[in-house]
């Protein structure tokens, strides 16, 4: 008898059951009362299906057919539903990924934490909202009053999530599991609740099943740290083990590409001509309405940036800050309320949609979601020569420049006519770039880009963003909340909050050495900027700070 | 969203016809829909060489007669033969649920797609279809064959026009939400006009909802069908369709139920396996339900 | 007690004299009285008159009414009433009409007396205010009777055996009546409309069921107590129910008829009307309308087997069947160029949805194009008033029924009006020779005279088309047999009925 | 939410004027007579002349459309021209059985559908799941009088346990008016079941792949609170809307129920009035039921803000 809290022994998932459609593949691991462990690994590697076998809640097509899965020595695979439901909360409990859509929209969320406490212990109903509400205070949710009687759509998603832990915690498991718990958040929240996880451990001795693709948040959280890759455990070592001396290949690949904080060298020449600006820009959502006015919405105030040929503008902020908002009126997807959007030497703020179309083809959009963005009914190809056909090029020479453009990017020529579902992400991702450029624009909008794929492939596309600007000298206003990848691809920053233009500046000189509280408080989320991952130890033993200047400023 | 997805060699198309063989044979039920529905819409379209006696010769030695030899369901009121008129009362009665739906979907199509995609002409529009919603519709049915006679082109307007505004509805809201989609937006940016994005992008989104509308639309005519004829506003009696030969028998329910029954059997053994095969070719289009794995 | 009764269709306009409708007429027959009414051997017998005299010029009649006769709100019957209410029958009924044009005036003499003077003899006084069917004269307070013809009388009030409980009355529903205690019958033994009208029951209600595979359940469990007219097809089902008790009392039947219209190419022509109608056999029709042929009977005879005006002339083709080659022959002769012929087929009401497709049938068969049109009997009802071209909305022909008493005689049969698109019936034939007889067969004073008249009326009438008794036809009512005393009649009537 | 309801019932103006009129000119324009109705066999041209002029029916459509929506405004619906009696009381006299019948439709297919649709997704792919599709298919695949047909010869006529036919207002006693509607409510309600329990099955589906039902799930609750108090809430605005919907189909739907079982409803009176011509007969209940459409999908709406705080009023 060990003195394991959970012990995972080779865990073998397949779908419908067969041995032939395995995604994870003789799984192990342990983890000891009060441990921290994390699971890391790329998208699809098995995380989330080790976890919900663990819950007991794997979709019915997935079925672990070998292996085993104890806790404090009893098997969970083989128990009773009843008996899985008495372990679910008491002995375990766990935290989604999406807290947007992880609790019920129609209940309130003080009911829906109650709802633990009715079925696993005999307290009265107002013992049961007494408790409720002091696992609220507990998890820092601000006038909890209140708060009780909220629906989860009147909550931010941090608060959300921490309705989420309460839930998770209020009857003392001894495993909490969270799935991927702050992927869904930005860097300020995300920082909040990593600590606030961390407080309940050291508080409640409570093991910790932490399942995340963010180097940068298990350097944060984690003691002990599980790779996985496609369904098998790749290596399990203590944190500062595995950053320092990784094991595999993998590992270090994994590690590799995780971007910098440190700025890059901004791209030498600033003299070049401006090809896009912008001037007190200003947008408004809402105000309309028949008799009863909607509310109004400021979401973009006073935006007055400039981009310059062959150089690339970084707009960084928390959600909601803004940026999409920017981006969407600079492509006239949106009309702006107010101010000018000068592309050339033309405003296009106020142009006919008419007129609009013939400038269409100097400015072009890559949108953060390549699944969504890509018309799930149509062949890539098609979407690719959509733009050229529209501009009147004759249909063969697009499609033969569509072929040119998919290798360019890194695939196939002979991809052009398959469905998108057909392909990876970062292979979805570099198609929609490759639509951008299909009608060689000079400037290229990037709205979070890369912020939907691995850091992997988030590499590998930021590569080729790179190359393409040498070779084509584009302009790129590239969107982003993450500061490492912000840091990693732009000459300028331009940092928003609630709609304003907090601070604006070369990259190196931004985010090396903020001027303004908002900026710092930014950054000093960041989770891992400690860290230089790449070369496998942090910072501070490299000799100089992720806050300190870069080399070349 | 996984990037694992591997990528899969080969051609990604499936041709139509093994789309076809797919749904058909996703599961026995489906298969017996679909083959008694092949029946059914074969004997009626070769109806003249399947059946036994002239549907619409009447010969009143003959009348109500019960099942025979001859008569293989037995005669109606007017002596003729139950059976060849069933069978010849599939044309009328499959004319009319596929042409109302295919007038319904292509209207519905048409406006909805110019709602969706028109701010100004949406509200307009909309009042009209919240109106003609509103008319009961049996009821504006019923209004349309008395008023402008009974034929199969009014009993087929009346059956219609009230579908007319759920399928409008159907396409606009499907219109609204897909034209928020970014492949809407990338198509805009990628400077497609308005009617372009309709034909590329919004009209292939409809076409899944469309056809489960649709079959909906085709089971419900074939009975509204039925219905006009209860009423007395059916086709004219002299040609059958399923509707009006059950109208006609309903008062020797008594005597000979089979002048109900059968023809009931039929409409309701067709409606379901349109209804059955409806729902095949939805699961079949919506990836999210076959995908999908239902948590236990 | 309560009489509960299923009637063929909805009492909808509840003025008799303003609507030919039957189920109008049957309403009044319950709260209205008459002057005089036919008896089962057809001859005219007093009703409301308890003597009459007519002076030796036959130039004035003097009725005097029965004692003690009242309206429902407690006012005598009077002279004056009875005169209103003539008149007003006068301006709206075909044979009212002709009885008008030699009238001189009316008026009372003393309370219960009621004199007419008359321009000229006339020999079908005491027949028209006898008149049994669709308008019968009724008689109404005077009030009433002065409402324009062409609008419904306000109220309710008659001095029949029933009242009329105006709270219930449901259009399309249900209508009720109540026992009217104040009413005096007559003495003598019920017979038709003539004699002592006894109410033995407390309230009478009309309902209408608009199924009859409803109604034919609902008198199987005993909810109804009468079915004015079940589809002859259920009669089989209601005999073997042994519970029911089923008859005809209609003893002159239904007379089922083609119309053609004489307005239009190419039925404008008499050569293709007679065309049309040779290519008919009666019992085809029948059967395929009503089957059991102890039901049905053919008949050529405008006037209806059974009256005294009854005759076969010129009918042969109708009743044996043998006219297709008349009719293939006399299309050729007429130069028939295969314009369709619209007929309109009314296809919600169950008598009248038949004939159309068997005549359609035998038309085609002889070499006629036809064109069965469906519509509704109210679409039929407005069209067939149109005088337009066919393709104007107009039409060649159409099937309808009429009670034998609507029919019996040369003056309240509308067919055989001859007067043209002025003042005829649809249809619309202009034979003036038509008119000149009917003329004489008014002025005509013997039985004798009478049949020979319309003897010739009726070879007139077939020999241009005008038109065809298609069949003749019976519907036997049933009620349950705790019913007793049902009477015969050319409508349906309900004293004399008592419920055990 | 005052604000709200207000907005939406002038948004219904516009919706009713719409009904108004295309009722009003489809009748205008289209044959058919009730002069010649009223007149009967043997009117002369000249006798419908002036039956038409009495009913107004000569005067220029405008002036006739103006009048009626004249008098509409003043609460007058006008005299049947038929039976001469004022439409608002033939309405009234009329509404009972329909609303009753359309009432206990709903509920007890309500009661019916709503578990068996909820079982169906519990129990997706499986046999009870197809066995419970394949009824409620073959609920609407049967037209609905034979249906009718085949409750009365069995349930009235075979076993003797309802009455064929007919109508008893519940004033007469609850058990009375039960007795006689039960049939035409069982009938009607096989085609409403098949309608509400599919929706309930396929929005059961959608939902029980949500995320929070997988947290319901974590948090160790029954089976039987995770479909009810956690899946069924969420799918209660689909449901609603075909609930409402249906209702709003009923008023029509019962015409042919009516006639089986000779309820004297609103539907008979519209086909006989349609029958008849009866012009400001068939424009009110048109009218009429247009309004009872508008009010429930108002309701629906309102019910849609009660059932799901995400939903605002705009
Ligand atoms: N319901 C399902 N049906 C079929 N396959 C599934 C299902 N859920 C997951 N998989 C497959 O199982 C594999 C592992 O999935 P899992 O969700 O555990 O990945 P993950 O490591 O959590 O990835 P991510 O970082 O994207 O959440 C993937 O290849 C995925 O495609
Ligand atoms: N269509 C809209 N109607 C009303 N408000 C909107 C609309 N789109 C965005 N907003 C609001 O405008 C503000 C800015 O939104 P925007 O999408 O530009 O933010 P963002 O910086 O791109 O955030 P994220 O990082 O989450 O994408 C937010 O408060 C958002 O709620
Ligand atoms: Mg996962
Ligand atoms: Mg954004």
């Amino acid at each position: 008898m060990s003195d394991n809290l959970l012990e995972i022994e080779n865990l073998r998932i397949a779908l419908n059951g067969d041995p032939e459609q395995e995604v994870v593949k003789g799984l192990d691991m342990e983890i000891k009362p009060g441990q921290t462990m994390c699971l890391v690994g790329e998208s699809g590697s098995g995380k989330s299906l080790t976890a919900l076998a663990t819950m007991g809640l794997l979709p019915k097509v997935l079925v672990p057919h070998a292996g085993s899965i104890r806790m404090k020595g009893e098997e969970l695979l083989t128990a009773t539903p009843q008996r899985l439901r008495k372990l679910r909360a008491t002995a375990m409990s766990m935290i989604f990924q999406e807290p947007m859509t992880a609790l019920n929209p129609v209940a309130r969320v003080g009911a829906q934490i109650e709802e633990v406490l009715e079925f696993h212990s005999d307290m009265s109903q107002s013992q049961r909202k007494r408790r409720a509400m002091e696992m609220m205070e507990a998890v820092h949710l601000p006038d909890v009053d209140k708060m009780y009687r909220s629906f989860p759509h009147q909550l931010s998603g941090g608060q959300r999530q921490r309705i989420m832990i309460a839930m998770a915690l209020i009857m003392r498991p001894q495993l909490l599991i969270a799935d991927e718990p702050t992927t869904a958040l930005d860097v300020t929240t995300q920082a909040q609740i990593l600590s606030l996880i961390r407080e309940l451990r050291e508080e409640q001795g409570t093991a910790v099943m932490f399942i995340t693709h963010d180097m940068g948040v298990v350097s944060e959280i984690a003691e002990d740290v599980t790779v996985l890759k496609l369904g098998e455990v790749m290596e399990t070592q203590p944190l500062d083990q595995l950053l320092r001396h990784p094991q595999t290949d993998y590992t270090r690949d994994l590690l590799r590409s995780v971007p910098s904080h440190v700025p890059r060298a901004a791209s030498p020449d600033s003299s070049e001509k401006v090809v896009l600006s912008t001037q007190s820009l200003c947008k408004t959502y809402g105000g309309s309405g028949f008799i009863f006015k909607s509310r109004e919405v400021n979401a973009a105030q006073d935006v007055s940036l400039a981009l310059q040929h062959g150089r690339t503008l970084g707009i960084v902020g928390e959600s909601g800050s803004g940026k999409s908002t920017v981006a969407r009126c600079i492509m006239r997807l949106i009309d702006p309320t107010s101010g000018q959007i000068m592309v050339g030497d033309e405003d296009i703020a106020q142009m006919h949609q008419r007129d609009l179309k013939a400038r269409r083809r100097k400015i072009q959009i890559v949108f953060q979601d390549p699944m969504r963005s890509l018309n799930p009914r149509r062949e890539i190809g098609e979407s690719i020569i959509e733009g050229p056909l529209n501009f009147g090029v004759p249909r063969a020479k697009a499609v033969e420049r569509a072929r040119e453009l998919l290798e360019l990017v890194g695939l196939p020529a002979s991809a052009v006519d398959r469905f998108p579902h057909q392909f990876s992400g970062g292979q979805r991702q570099r198609i929609a770039i490759a639509r951008a450029l299909a009608v060689d624009p000079d400037i290229l909008v990037a709205d979070e880009a890369v912020s939907a794929l691995d850091v992997s492939v988030q590499a590998q596309v930021l590569d080729l963003l790179a190359e393409l600007q040498k070779r084509l000298g584009l302009g790129i206003l590239f969107i982003t909340h993450d500061l490492g990848v912000a840091a990693q691809i732009c000459d300028e920053v331009m940092v928003m909050q609630h709609g304003r233009v907090v601070e604006y500046g070369p990259a190196g000189r931004v985010l090396g050495d903020p001027r303004e509280e908002y900026t710092k408080a930014l950054i000093s989320a960041a989770p891992g900027r400690h860290w230089d991952f790449a070369n496998f130890r942090p910072f501070s033993e490299s000799g100089r700070a992720a806050t300190s200047a870069p080399p070349s400023a | 969203m996984t990037d694992q997805t591997v990528f899969t060699p080969g051609d990604g198309r499936v041709s139509p016809l093994d789309r076809v063989r797919e749904i058909v044979f996703s599961s026995p039920f489906v298969f017996i829909a679909s083959l008694i529905l092949a029946i059914i819409v074969l004997s009626a379209l070769f109806a003249p060489w399947v059946v036994p006696h002239d549907p619409v010769r009447l010969t009143p030695a003959q009348r109500l007669k019960p099942p025979s030899e001859i008569y293989w369901l037995g005669t109606d009121a007017y002596g003729r033969d139950l059976f060849s008129r069933i069978i010849y009362g599939g044309r009328i009665s499959l004319v009319v649920g596929l042409g109302a739906a295919v007038f319904a979907v292509a209207s519905g199509l048409m406006l909805g797609l110019l709602a969706g995609y028109i701010r100004w002409l949406d509200a307009i529009l909309m009042r009209m279809v919240d109106g003609l919603m509103a008319i009961p519709n049996i009821l504006l049915a019923i209004a349309i064959v008395s008023l402008w006679g009974a034929g199969i082109w009014t009993v087929l307007i009346a059956i219609t026009i009230p579908e007319v505004p759920r399928v409008v509805r159907l396409v606009r809201s499907v219109v609204l939400s897909a034209r928020e989609e970014p492949y809407v937006e990338a198509a805009i940016a990628a400077g497609s006009s308005t009617w372009l994005i309709m034909r590329r992008h919004l009209l292939p989104n409809t076409i899944a909802p469309l056809i489960i509308q649709g079959t909906y639309i085709c089971a419900s005519a074939i009975l509204v069908e039925a219905i006009l004829s209860f009423l007395g506003a059916g086709i004219n009696p002299e040609t059958p369709s399923w509707g009006n030969i059950m109208a006609e028998g309903r008062i020797y329910f008594q005597i000979n139920p089979g002048i109900v029954l059968w023809p009931g059997i039929v409409v309701s053994v067709a409606i379901l396996a349109i209804n059955l095969l409806g729902d095949a070719v939805r699961d079949a289009l919506d990836p999210r339900m076959a995908k999908r794995g239902i948590d236990r | 007690e309560t009489l509960v009764a299923v009637k063929h269709s909805a009492l909808r306009v509840l003025d008799p004299i303003l609507t030919t409708a039957y189920m109008s007429r049957n309403h009044g027959y319950m709260i209205f009285d008459t002057l005089f009414a036919l008896d089962e051997s057809m001859t005219p017998q007093p009703q409301m008159v308890d003597s009459w005299t007519v002076s030796d010029d036959g130039l004035t009649y003097r009725f005097t009414l029965r004692e003690g006769l009242k309206f429902h709100d407690g006012s005598p019957v009077t002279g004056d009433d009875v005169a209103a209410s003539i008149a007003r029958w006068g301006e709206r009924d075909g044979m009212g009409q002709v009885l008008m044009d030699f009238v001189e005036s009316m008026g009372q003499d003393g309370d219960n007396v009621f004199v007419m003077n008359m321009k000229e003899p006339y020999g079908l006084v005491i027949d028209s205010l006898a008149k049994p069917s669709s308008n019968v004269p009724f008689i109404m307070p005077k009030r009433l009777a002065e409402t324009p013809s062409t609008e419904p009388i306000p109220e309710q009030i008659g001095s029949g055996p029933f009242t009329w409980v105006e709270e219930e009355f449901q259009p399309g529903v249900k209508a009720v009546y109540a026992k009217f205690e104040d009413y005096v019958p007559r003495d003598e033994e019920p017979s038709w409309s003539a004699g002592g009208k006894v109410v033995k029951v407390d309230r009478v209600e009309w309902v209408v069921m608009p199924d009859d595979q409803t109604t034919l359940n609902a008198i199987m469990a005993g909810e109804i107590d009468y079915w004015e007219s079940p589809p002859s097809d259920l009669l089989p089902v209601l005999e073997a129910s042994g519970e029911l008790e089923v008859r005809n009392l209609n003893v002159l039947g239904y007379q089922t008829i083609m119309r053609p219209n004489a307005l239009h190419p190419p039925m404008d022509n008499p050569l293709i009307r007679k065309a049309a109608i040779a290519s008919v056999y009666q019992k085809d029709v029948l059967d395929a309308m009503i089957g059991n042929p102890d039901l049905y009977s053919l008949c050529g005879a405008m006037f209806v087997c059974g009256t005294p005006l009854a005759t076969d002339v010129g009918s042969e083709t109708l009743t044996e069947g043998n006219g297709q080659d008349l009719a293939r022959q006399l299309l050729e002769e007429a130069g028939y160029d295969g314009t369709p012929i619209v007929i309109m087929h009314p296809t919600d009401v169950g008598t009248l949805r038949t004939q159309p497709v068997v005549v359609a049938q035998a038309m085609r068969d002889v070499g006629f194009e036809v064109d069965l049109q469906a519509m509704d009997w109210q679409t039929l009802v407005g069209r067939r008033a149109s005088q337009a071209p066919i393709a104007d909305g107009g039409w060649n022909m159409f099937m309808t029924n009429w009670v034998g008493a609507d029919v019996f005689n040369p003056l309240v049969n509308n067919m055989v009006n001859g007067k043209g698109p002025d003042g005829g019936w649809f249809g619309w034939p202009d034979v003036p020779e038509l008119e000149e007889l009917r003329m004489a067969y008014a002025t005509s004073g013997s039985l004798e005279e009478q049949q020979e008249i319309a003897a010739k009326i009726q070879e007139v009438a077939y020999d241009e088309g005008v038109y065809a008794p298609i069949g003749q036809y019976f519907v036997p009512s049933a009620w349950t047999s705790n019913l007793e005393g049902v009477l015969d009649g050319p409508a349906p009537f309900f004293w004399n009925i008592s419920k055990n | 939410m005052f604000g709200y309801i207000v907005q939406r019932i002038l948004a219904a103006v516009p919706v009713m004027g719409f009904v108004a009129l295309f009722v009003f000119l489809m009748l205008r324009l289209t044959p058919g007579d009730p002069a010649a109705i009223i007149a009967g066999d043997t009117a002369t041209p000249e006798q419908l002349q002036r039956i038409r002029e009495a009913l107004g029916l000569n005067d220029p459509l405008h002036i006739q459309f103006i009048t009626w929506i004249g008098n509409l405004f003043q609460g007058d619906f006008g005299t049947s021209v038929i039976s001469g009696k004022p439409v608002i009381e033939l309405i009234a006299a009329r509404m009972e059985p329909t609303i009753s019948l359309a009432l206990t439709t709903i509920i007890l297919s309500v009661l019916i559908a709503v578990p068996l649709g909820v079982i169906a997704a519990w129990k997706h792919g499986t046999l009870i799941d197809r066995f419970v599709m394949l009824i409620s298919v073959l609920g609407f695949s049967v037209p609905v009088f034979v249906i009718g047909y085949l409750m009365i010869s069995l349930f009235s006529m075979q076993l003797n346990w309802f009455p064929v036919q007919g109508f008893r207002p519940i004033g007469d006693g609850l058990g009375q008016f039960l007795h006689r509607i039960a049939l035409p409510t069982f009938t009607l309600t096989l085609l409403y079941i098949a309608l509400i329990a599919r929706i309930t099955r396929t929005s059961m589906l959608e939902i029980l792949g949500d995320d929070y039902i997988r947290t319901a799930r974590a948090k160790g609750l029954p089976e039987r609170l995770v479909l009810m108090r956690h899946a069924l809430r969420n799918c209660s605005v689909p449901i609603i809307t075909v609930i409402g919907i249906g209702f709003a189909l009923i008023i029509s739907g019962v015409v042919v129920t009516e006639s089986v079982f000779n309820l004297p409803g609103l539907g008979r009176l519209t086909v006989d009035a349609v029958l008849a011509r009866d012009y400001p007969v068939i424009q009110a209940v048109i009218l009429l039921a247009s309004l009872i459409y508008v009010v429930i999908n108002l309701l629906i709406d309102i019910a849609y803000v009660l059932l799901d705080p995400r939903i605002r009023y705009s």
